[in-house]
């Protein structure tokens, strides 16, 4: 019955695996080599028919059992595990024969199926690893360049630059460390010594009064006027000081005129 | 093409330098590689010399060959008996690291809970492990469920090693997805108790799948 | 002896066995250790196959070698290049080796302390190296002082990369006046603004600085 819930009539895509074993004793031997109950079962399954789709459930189920028995009598300590599947079997083996009207939810025919796929599954899985690692494998079958001379990338930089980036770096180191010259502007002013100089020649020209403006400079920037006017001022009070002039002045603010004194003149 | 269409042509010189590449290799090239370590030659044209070199070495004692878009040399398979007296040196695998590889080669990506209910047992941590440092299976992120399990795939390396140019190329991946053997058993319930086995329809369903494994 | 006649035969048994061994093989193998590794095989049909196989791949990007009485296959010497690939990447050169780079060409040739001296600043062992690798400049002698330090000049690869016909076609000191390039970094602006280029003078002052700087 289970057996045909899944198209049974469908030619199984595999190759035979192991010729059937029978079901002997030599089973105990294998106990260590089961993984698990999944893995039992399947193995027992094998055993039972070539094709995973056409097993007898109840049949794996008395093998299993039978099996756990077996186990039992001989004292060999079973995994829990294989424990709890005997149990879930046993449970399943009763309901599978038990009146269908009775059945509860999910049906034992369905929780058989799902047995029934699970083992397919692994036994599909099985398989699949047998005729993996039965390929052509590399280092075992086939093999590659015993001493391949390698292939070597050497990462080389190119640098880059342009004439731009040149003549700006060298006008900025330039910049950046020429020697710095301070030099204050010539300012619009004429120095004591110019206007003492100044002066003492103008004086020598005549023995008239002048006016100490007509000493200035004709054509000087008021600002140099202002100075030279002062720097005059202060060299005719020099040169009176010093008895070459002698210095008049009608009124305050009134024009200051300056003569020459004669040599000797002044004592 | 006229390289592809005689495997005794004299090689091209695009085909003297793709050879000579993957002949020095210390590891197989794709084709971007090689393209771009000759320089930049077009793939296509890199492709084309590759077609040409496989069927020039066909019948010879070296193939090349494809895995998992890379290529290398390799012995012909049929001299294994040669040259294995020496160079036996594979890793050998336990039988759960056999069937976890399996079942990660056949559904990947596929998480640690979907290999243990397939297996029907808890799977040791040292089983991935051994897996991984071999270079065949590696971690593909995440799935998006509760709990983000870790899911985990195949490399080019297990490609490689086992001689498949591609995930395709697994012994009998076609008939397990046309029979419903990679689904999930819940799934593969479900279908089954939709439909009533002894009918025809059942046998519909299968021709469907199988085409659609095809 | 038919495949030693004709390079485009099919190989036989025996070289594909030969092929295959000499392929794997970690190292160059005599005529007497293929034969012993391949079962016995008398020596005189392994060196038949030998010169078989050195003539089907004379023409290939690999070769079949007997180099002091041991064979192995190696890569086509014309095709030596390809395992040895420069990979270019092209990096703008640093403003401080700008700097030191611009201060050879004027004052070529020039010691390091001389470069120091004239950037104001240190400078590193590396900038120099980079400009060395770049080929931009050359090791030109020692100046005959004490401690004789090593000093620098341009290299032929310099004028060539900046378009320069010789080092008299850099821009004099006014040319770069003329530019702005000699202000102050924040001064530049303001100046270039005000700044009215006299012809004449500039043409003279050049003239000038040129003698100064040949």
């Amino acid at each position: 019955m289970s057996a045909g819930l899944q198209g049974a009539d469908q030619p199984f895509m595999f190759p035979p695996p192991d010729p059937a074993k029978p079901d002997t004793s030599a089973l105990y031997l294998e106990l260590d080599g089961w993984e698990g109950p999944l893995d039992l079962l399947l193995d027992l399954a094998r055993r039972q028919k070539v094709d995973l789709r056409q097993i007898s459930i109840l049949a794996l189920v008395d093998q299993y059992l039978t099996y756990i028995e077996r186990a039992g009598e001989m004292r060999l300590e079973l995994a829990a595990d294989y424990l709890v599947m005997a149990a879930w079997l046993a449970y399943l083996k009763s309901a599978l024969l038990l009146p269908k009207e009775e059945q509860e939810d999910p049906s034992p025919e369905e929780l058989a199926l799902r047995l029934q796929l699970r083992l397919q599954r692994l036994g599909a899985m099985r398989e699949a690893a047998a005729r993996l690692m039965g390929r052509d494998r590399t280092g075992r079958d086939v093999f590659l360049r015993g001493a391949p001379e390698g292939l070597r990338t050497d990462r080389k930089t190119v640098w880059r630059s342009d004439m731009f980036a040149l003549i700006q770096a060298y006008g900025q180191v330039k910049a950046r460390t020429a020697p710095r010259i301070y030099h204050v502007a010539n300012r619009p002013v004429m120095t004591l010594d110019s206007a003492l100089e100044r002066v003492s020649a103008m004086l020598g020209v005549t023995l008239e009064w002048m006016e100490i403006r007509d000493f200035l400079p004709p054509h000087a920037s008021p600002e140099l006027k202002r100075s030279a006017l002062a720097s005059s001022f202060v060299a005719a009070l020099e040169l009176a000081r010093r008895g070459r002039a002698e210095l008049d002045q009608e009124s305050a603010f009134a024009p200051l005129r300056i003569r020459r004194l004669k040599e000797g003149a002044a004592s | 093409m006229t390289g592809a269409e005689s495997g005794r042509a004299e090689p091209g010189t695009l085909e003297r330098a793709v050879e000579a590449t993957l002949f020095a290799a210390d590891e197989p090239m794709t084709v971007e590689a090689l393209s771009s370590h000759l320089g930049g030659i077009e793939p296509g044209e890199v492709r084309g010399a590759l077609t040409a070199l496989q069927l020039q070495y066909a019948a010879r004692g070296i193939h090349l060959v494809e895995r998992g878009k890379r290529w290398h040399f390799e012995t012909a398979p049929d001299l294994a008996h040669l040259l294995r007296r020496e160079k036996e040196q594979v890793r050998r695998l336990s039988r759960a690291a056999t069937e976890v590889l399996a079942i990660i080669a056949y559904h990947e990506p596929v998480s640690r809970a979907e290999i243990e209910s397939i297996r029907g047992v808890q799977t040791s941590a040292g089983t991935l492990d051994v897996l991984m440092e071999a270079g065949w299976i590696k971690l593909a992120g995440r799935r998006e469920v509760p709990g983000r399990p870790v899911i985990y795939a195949t490399t080019p390396e297990f490609l490689d090693h086992f001689g498949l140019e591609s995930r395709r190329d697994l012994p009998g991946i076609d008939e397990l997805r046309a029979a419903g053997l990679l689904d999930p058993v819940d799934e593969a319930l479900e279908t089954a108790m939709r439909f009533d086995p002894d009918e025809p329809e059942n046998q519909e369903e299968d021709t469907h799948e199988d085409e659609e494994g095809a």
